[in-house]
């Protein structure tokens, strides 16, 4: 018997232009017990079949189909009816916990309030059975955390009280979205096994939603492909993934980065002098600005870096690795300027001591690709201008339409506005704005993490094809262990601002790694299944 | 005199008819004793010292607390107030004047001869700065005969001293305060008048209660007046037509007809030498050329004016100072525009094509301005442009008044013909705001100063108007009347023609006065 | 652009405000032609008449046409407001914006004295240099222009500050690029926009500060016909003719409103959100 | 809630003082117009004017004069008003009493009608309601404070004579009559502070129910009510918090006006009476104190920011 029921549902937007389709004809089903994972990039719908099933849809939806939870329509329920439902027969769990909780309500009292409404719990009865909960979802001192605020709480432990407060009332099925998408490597994986634990014990029926197919391919027993509105392929996670029938879930599969598939052949000649060297480079951000201190924001205490060594070698593809808070783009933002440093970095000869000794050359020759391309690429200006900069600025004498091309984007793309381009393509336009000075080093600070698997593996294939070209050394700077194990030559594991480990690509499948951290790391994401390709 | 009454009687309002013949304040049945008047003025008593008050309300609150040696009635004459009687020698250089026995200031000490002298002596001393010092005439120095004879000696002769003598700041302070430093009457108040200091907020509100030691027995009938700043004035009206005050010391010309409608309410009103003008400086260009001058005098419609300016309540001028109200008033036939004319003389003087000026008025009161933008439009057609330049007043005492050669002047009226001429026209005037300097103008004024006999004197000061009606050295071209308003329930309240006279002490309240205080 | 017409025609407040701010906008350009009478001509005997078909509007104390004065006025009283902001913004705009860019101790020291002159009432810091330069129309644009600046500066300012956080700003200077670049290309363009809404929003309260500084003597001058001037001077005939009161205010209020509008009206269209 | 952070808070209250000081100092120096000859009038004699220049030493250099009055404003004493005489301060103060009379009423008049009007106005956003709201506070913020005084003079006061016109009774000496004499000032005041906030409720609590945590709370199955009052509400109201205080500022200058027209003595009217008669002290030490009030009002408003929003934590 089915707890959740989906049969040719189809949802409607109606927009200026008309009906646009979010979901087409989708039918899925979940039995007690069982979890469905629910793949899918960006914009393929995941997240609109979550409200539909959670009855929270814009007035300008439009719907075809039926949902069913245990048999009963909620589609036809009125919103007292709904509200009943929810959160006592239906729970959800959220992306990001630190937007998911109210500011200015303690945990303990967000928990609670769910107990109150729906097992009529007295307030201290509610209290306690939440005091209950944390424990339950392994939160330490849950005493002291049901008085907490969010913002006293790590996302991790966030993230359990959102959890907890979804089973809170043993609903029958629960939907997760994204749930560790917002979190550390580490915490995703404890969260995950949490997830594992809590739903083997309750058996509740679970949709769990993601874009990571590796992950989805560990915690569910079924996995159902969405592309743009469509289920192209459900089915046992076993025999999607050992024989995926859709090429759409095919490409899907083949982006998963594999550390065993690596990207770049050999390894840059050794013993050659570095082509930068940083000496006993350390970050503080001790005091609070005076001014934010005033205004009463006081800026969040990142970890600097603290007297961290390490080279590049001309052409080698250095990955530094950590959680983050770890000073990974602390590092980067230093190297680039950003940030005032102690210590020296050794560039081609030259030592530079600070900001000051930033010259011309030094910053035509390290540049810097940034995370998030929206932010990035300044709005309001045109893919020309945002390209000329640097050539106005280092002279260099490429043409623009030719650093498009290089980064295999069409030539007309001059005049368009960042908006006009897709994340991919923006991410492109900010790797050509990079090698118009035809830098030495590169900085890739977490460049694909934003992006779809398949567009993140089209941009690392760009970044490979660019390094074999102009040899051009990288610091591929990210959280993805399998991304960085497939193109790295060495791996700089850094925690809480220090540099823990250094080690040979080779070395981490032989020797394999020697700080706990690193292991740790390396334990929280498995290498992705194989498939059949 | 008679012309004056005539007016009076056509504007009759309270007990004013009689007044003008009899003795200042009308003739009524007894009136009853008691209550509190609450009066509403338009601007804040900033100066509580009688010396240095400058406007109405202060002189209101001055009149209350102090007495002078002699006050004005209403036709302008002087009646005895702490001097019984006075004297002049023939050649009128010399005056003496007898003071009333038994009087005593607030704190209880007597005031006798010696105190009149050190307040004469104290408005004398420039340091002192009391208006008072230009008004009071030629005195040149006073001494005390005995405990209760003063004598003033002059340095030319002059009539009217007995008139200036009843001064708004002339009033008299005890000698021990003047000596122990004057300061000490900018927070308290020491006087002989009909009413005691009881609070002082300078902004807000004056108390002041009855006197019982006042020297008139009969007076004041009110135990208490209370002096409430309203600066705006139509909040000041509605207070009145609430119920919220009794008196209106001053109505606006706008605020008249709506008060006049009010139940309860009767609105006051009585011609006066109140007027604006607009002064020309005669030392510099354009306006040295009499021709110019005539010629803007020549484009002011009167009539108009009066309309304009004072919303139809007071009379066209002709460009002398003086009018009905005053005593030596000689009628002239009253200028009408002509352009033609006016062009003609510009011409002649030089300015075929036209002549610009900027015309500076201050921001208070707005009648000055209403004037100017008025003068403006009537002076285009003779190819007169004139732009009007308002200011506030602060700026314009400092940067234009007496200095500048085009602006609007306004003023109260003065108790003698003698009092405005030598205030503003002849070459040592206290305020020589158009540098007219004509010495023949000078010689009349100056001459009729020293002339006892009345007919003879008032052809002297004929003769002055004609001239300037002719040499126009300023134009006025409306005077004003005064404008008050009270509730029925008031009675003996007077408007005085002099603008600066109240004798709250012959008020009092009949039936259905509000209870207050 | 165009774009932006459309959202901003789709919400009510845009669709009003672009109405109402495009009719003040006709009668600027051409409220003089449409004028029956001059503004200032004189009629003594016409005076305080009420609405008529002669004088639509009726005629004031000096019988001069209020329809007439308001068509002129309008000029005056928009344009100057208008230039008031401008120039407000301006000031606040590159205080603002520089501040934010500096950051550090810089950007300390001047928001600290920003806030402080803040902490001076806007209409007494008018007041105070109204009084400085002498009462005119100049100065009291002069007054409300420097009066809105530190307000601007602190709004101009939140903004850059989140711009400043954007990468493009931190590639540019890990390009090198000169600090005047920054602010003038990459940062300026940015903070305009929510610099634009409260611009228009301030504008409506220039047009009031005009008219309170009218009120107090201190705006425009007569016989000007700004409409600040003219509710302020009717407001002592107010018991004579109260259309002489009537017609200068709502005009006032209609353009506070109209700018008001089109300001959430932008607000909106300029927002993703919605 | 450090107490470093109260120090730095209270010198920067300190600094501020003195920049106003500062400004206004320098502005009232190079008035036009001579404080002696506004002292003295029209009567002013040259020898006259020369003694009292140097009475007020305002022929010393200018920097001379500036210390001479800090130093005096250290030791409490603000000088006597060139105008009446009186002292400064206890005049200045007794009318920011007043002022701070008018304010406090017309800020608790505005928080009943502000606070529902933006909710219901946020909650049936785009309805009819919603218009209706936003239309009164549009007109409501569109007019300047004499126009609608004049307004509600001329229909409360002068036509249906239900309340007096103007003139203040302080409140000691008669609290009915006082009250109504404040009626009309804080009516008037409050029309623009109940147009302005209820606008400013109305987009936070729209902003607040588009978050995420409210879409959570919706999603734990809560009911609209609670979502609203216990969720939603709490977050909403804080900005409203400082937007308030930064009224205070308005309060105390924009009423200028207001107390003129009511010819309600407050620091307001105070100040336009100085500015207009030159008189130095009194304009210093009136902006001063303004200053000083606005400033102090909204560090309590941080205060009260931070005791509901527990993420501040001033450092």
């Amino acid at each position: 018997m089915n707890v959740l029921e989906v049969r040719g549902y189809s949802l409607d937007y109606a927009t200026a232009t008309g009906f646009v389709r979010a979901l087409d004809s989708i039918d899925l089903a979940i039995a007690r017990g069982e979890v469905l994972g629910l793949v899918g990039e960006s914009g393929s719908g995941k997240t609109s079949l979550a409200w539909a099933i959670m009855r929270h849809l814009p007035p300008r939806a439009r719907e075809q189909g039926s949902i069913s939870l245990a048999g009963q329509s909620p589609m036809t329920a009125t919103e007292a009816e709904i509200a009943a439902i929810r959160g006592r027969r239906i729970g959800m769990v959220f992306q990001d916990p630190s937007t998911s909780l109210n500011p200015t309500l303690t945990l303990g009292q967000q928990l609670a309030e769910v107990l109150q409404r729906h097992r009529k719990l007295t307030r201290r009865q509610a209290w306690a059975e939440g005091e209950a909960m944390m424990a339950r979802v392994g939160l330490k001192q849950p005493a002291n955390m049901m008085r907490r605020y969010p913002h006293e709480a790590s996302g991790g432990e966030k993230q359990r009280v959102v959890i907890a407060s979804a089973f809170a009332c043993q609903p029958e099925c629960i939907l997760f979205d994204e749930p560790t998408t917002a979190l550390d490597v580490v915490t995703a994986r404890q969260i995950l096994d949490l997830f594992a634990e809590l739903q083997a014990e309750t058996s509740v029926a679970s949709l769990y939603i993601s874009h990571d197919l590796a992950l989805v391919s560990r915690v569910a027993d079924h996995v159902a492909v969405l592309h743009r509105g469509k289920l192209v392929e459900q089915g046992e996670v076993d025999a999607v993934f050992d024989a995926p029938r859709e090429d759409y879930t095919r490409r899907l599969l083949a982006a998963v980065p594999r550390p065993d598939h690596r990207l770049v052949s050999g390894k840059p000649a050794a013993g050659i002098e570095p082509l930068v060297e940083v000496e006993r480079l350390s970050v503080h951000y001790g005091r609070t600005p005076f001014l934010s201190a005033l205004v009463g924001r006081r800026t969040a205490q990142v970890a600097g870096n603290r007297e961290v060594s390490l080279s590049v070698r001309p052409g080698e593809i250095l990955g530094i690795v950590g959680e983050s808070g770890s000073g990974k783009s602390t590092l980067a933002r230093a190297l680039t300027g950003l940030n005032r440093f102690e210590g020296a970095v050794r560039f081609g000869g030259r030592r530079i001591a600070g900001r000051r000794d930033m010259d011309r050359a030094y910053r035509r020759d390290v540049q810097i690709v940034f995370q998030h391309p929206d932010s990035s690429l300044n709005p309001r200006q045109r893919v020309r201008e945002i390209l000329s900069r640097p050539l106005t600025l280092y002279g260099g004498e490429a043409r623009i339409e030719a650093l498009l091309e290089q980064v295999r984007l069409p030539a007309t793309y001059v005049e368009r506005f960042p908006h006009q381009l897709s994340g991919g393509e923006k991410q492109r336009v900010a790797i050509a704005r990079a090698f118009a000075s035809c830098p030495k080093l590169v900085i890739c600070d977490e460049i694909t993490s934003s992006l779809d698997v398949s567009v993140q593996a089209a941009v690392v294939e760009l970044l490979v094809d660019l390094q074999r070209r102009n040899g051009t050394a990288y610091l591929f700077i990210t959280h993805d262990l399998n991304l960085v194990r497939q193109l790295a030559h060495r791996i700089a594991v850094m925690y809480r601002g220090e540099l823990v480990e250094l080690l040979d690509i080779d070395d981490l499948s032989t020797t394999g790694p020697r700080h706990p951290y690193t292991r740790e790391l390396l334990d929280a994401v498995p290498p992705p299944r194989e498939y059949k390709s | 005199m008679t012309d004056l009454s005539r007016r009076l009687l056509l504007a009759a309002t309270g007990g004013l008819a009689l007044s003008a013949t009899t003795s200042f304040g009308p003739a009524r049945a007894a009136p009853k004793r008691g209550g509190t008047l609450r009066i509403s003025v338009d601007q804040a008593v900033a100066k509580l010292n009688p010396l240095l008050t400058r406007v109405n309300p202060e002189y209101l609150v001055a009149e209350l607390l102090y007495s002078a040696l002699t006050r004005l009635k209403v036709d302008m004459t002087p009646e005895p107030d702490l001097a019984e009687s006075w004297t002049s020698s023939p050649d009128l250089s010399e005056w003496t004047f007898v003071l009333r026995k038994g009087v005593v200031f607030h704190d209880g000490s007597p005031c006798t001869a010696a105190d009149v002298v050190a307040t004469f002596t104290a408005i004398l001393d420039p340091k002192t700065a009391s208006p008072a010092r230009q008004y009071i005439g030629p005195v040149a120095k006073v001494v005390a005969k005995d405990e209760s004879t003063v004598v003033f000696t002059l340095s030319s002769p002059y009539a009217d001293l007995p008139v200036m003598l009843a001064n708004t700041c002339a009033k008299i302070v005890p000698a021990a305060i003047v000596s122990a430093g004057l300061a000490r009457l900018d927070r308290e108040a020491v006087g002989t008048g009909p009413f005691k200091l009881v609070s002082f907020e300078p902004e807000r509100l004056i108390v002041v209660a009855r006197n019982d030691a006042y020297y008139d027995k009969e007076r004041p009938y009110l135990n208490r007046v209370e002096v409430a700043v309203y600066p705006d004035p139509t909040a000041e009206g509605s207070a009145l037509i609430a119920g919220g005050s009794d008196l209106m010391l001053s109505v606006q010309p706008t605020e008249y007809a709506r008060l006049e409608k009010a139940s309860g309410v009767q609105a006051l009103r009585v011609p006066s030498g109140q007027f604006c003008n607009v002064n020309m400086g005669c030392d510099q260009k354009p306006f040295n050329d009499v021709r110019v001058r005539q010629a803007l005098a020549l484009t002011v419609d009167r009539p108009a004016m009066v309309d304009l300016v004072a919303e139809g309540y007071g009379t066209p001028g002709n460009d002398t100072p003086l009018n009905p109200a005053y005593h030596f008033y000689t009628e002239l036939p009253l200028k009408k525009p002509d352009i033609a004319r006016a062009k003609a003389l510009l011409a002649e003087a030089g300015y075929a094509g036209g002549l610009t000026a900027t015309l500076i008025a201050s921001d208070r009161p707005a009648t000055r301005t209403q004037l100017g933008v008025a003068l403006r439009e009537m002076a285009k057609p003779a190819g007169f442009t004139i732009n009007v330049e308002t200011m506030p007043h602060a700026t314009y005492l400092d940067q234009v008044w007496k200095k500048g050669p085009f602006y609007v002047g306004f003023y109260n009226m003065q108790p003698t013909a003698d009092a405005i001429f030598r205030l503003l026209y002849t070459s040592n005037a206290a305020w020589n705001e158009t540098r007219w300097n004509d010495a023949a103008f000078d010689k009349l004024v100056g001459d009729a100063r020293a002339v006892i006999d009345e007919g003879k004197r008032r052809e002297l000061y004929a003769e002055a108007q004609r001239l300037m009606n002719k040499d126009v050295p300023s134009i006025i071209p409306v005077f004003f009347d005064l404008l008050a308003a009270q509730r029925k329930w008031v009675e003996g309240y007077t408007l005085h023609p002099r603008g600066a006279v109240f004798r709250i002490d012959q008020v009092s309240l009949g039936d259905g006065a509000q209870r207050r205080g | 652009m165009a774009e932006l017409l459309r959202r901003l025609l789709r919400t009510p407040q845009g669709l009003l405000g672009v109405l109402i701010v495009g009719l003040i906008l006709v009668i600027v350009v051409c409220g003089p032609w449409l004028a029956p009478y001059g503004p200032d001509t004189l009629a003594p005997r016409l005076r305080y008449r009420p609405p008529s078909a002669e004088f639509l509007l009726g005629t004031d104390q000096y019988g001069r046409d209020i329809l007439s004065r308001l068509l002129y006025g309008a000029r005056s009283t928009v344009i100057l407001a208008c230039l008031a902001t401008g120039l407000g913004t301006l000031a606040g705009a590159l205080i603002g914006t520089t501040s934010a860019f500096l950051g550090g101790r810089a950007d300390e020291a001047i928001m600290r004295t920003i806030d402080a002159i803040l902490s001076i009432p806007s209409l007494l810091f008018a007041l105070l240099i109204v009084n400085l330069l002498g009462k005119s129309s100049f100065s009291a644009v002069m007054a409300i222009g420097i009066a809105f600046t530190p307000g601007m500066t602190r709004v101009t300012r939140s903004v850059a500050l989140a711009v400043t956080k954007q990468d493009y700003v931190n590639a540019a200077i890990a390009r090198g690029e000169r600090g005047g670049y920054i602010v003038l290309r990459e940062m300026l363009p940015n903070v305009v926009a929510p610099i634009v809404v409260e611009m228009t929003i301030r504008v409506a309260f220039a047009v009031m500060l005009f008219a309170t500084l009218s009120f107090l003597g201190l705006g425009a001058q007569p016989p000007s016909s700004e409409w600040g001037l003219m509710v302020a001077e009717a407001r002592r005939f107010m018991h004579l003719s109260f259309w002489m009161i009537l017609w200068p205010s709502l005009a006032v209020a209609m353009v506070a409103i109209g700018f008001n509008l089109l300001g959430d009206g932008l607000r909106d269209a300029l927002n993703p959100r919605t | 809630m450090s107490p470093s952070y109260l120090v730095k808070r209270l010198a920067l209250i300190v600094y501020t003082l003195f920049v106003v000081s500062l400004v206004v100092f320098a502005i009232t120096q190079v008035l036009p117009a001579d404080a002696a000859v506004m002292l003295l009038g029209e009567n002013a004699t040259p020898d006259a004017l020369a003694a009292i220049r140097d009475k007020l030493g305002l022929d010393q250099p200018v920097w001379v004069q500036y210390g001479h009055w800090l130093w005096g404003v250290l030791q409490g004493d603000f000088g006597t008003s060139l105008r009446t005489g009186q002292p400064v301060a206890p005049v200045m103060l007794e009318a920011l009493g007043r002022s701070l009379t008018l304010a406090v009423l017309a800020i608790a008049l505005m928080l009943v009608l502000a606070l529902p009007l933006g909710i219901i106005a946020a909650l049936r956003r785009g309805k009819l309601a919603d218009l209706v709201v936003s239309i009164v506070s549009y007109v409501g913020v569109s007019l300047p404070e004499f126009v609608t005084a004049t307004l509600i003079v001329l229909v409360l006061a002068d036509w249906l004579k239900l309340l007096p016109a103007t003139g203040f009774v302080p409140l000691t000496e008669n609290l009915w009559d006082g009250l109504a004499h404040l009626a009309l000032p804080v009516l008037t005041v409050s029309v623009i502070l109940v147009a302005h906030v209820s606008r400013m409720v109305r987009s936070e609590l729209v902003d607040v129910l588009h978050t995420d945590y409210v879409r959570a709370a919706r999603l734990k199955g809560l009911s609209r009510r609670s979502v609203l009052f216990h969720h939603a509400l709490r977050n909403a109201l804080l900005p409203t918090i400082t937007i308030v205080a930064l009224d205070v500022g308005y309060l105390l200058g924009g009423v200028i006006v207001v107390e003129e027209i009511f010819a309600l003595p407050g620091i307001g009217r105070n100040l336009i009476v100085a500015i207009q008669a030159r008189d130095l002290p009194s304009i210093q030490a009136g902006a001063l104190i303004m200053a000083a009030t606005y400033s102090v009002v909204n560090f309590l408003a941080d205060l009260a920011y931070a005791w509901i929003d527990k993420r501040i934590q001033y450092g």
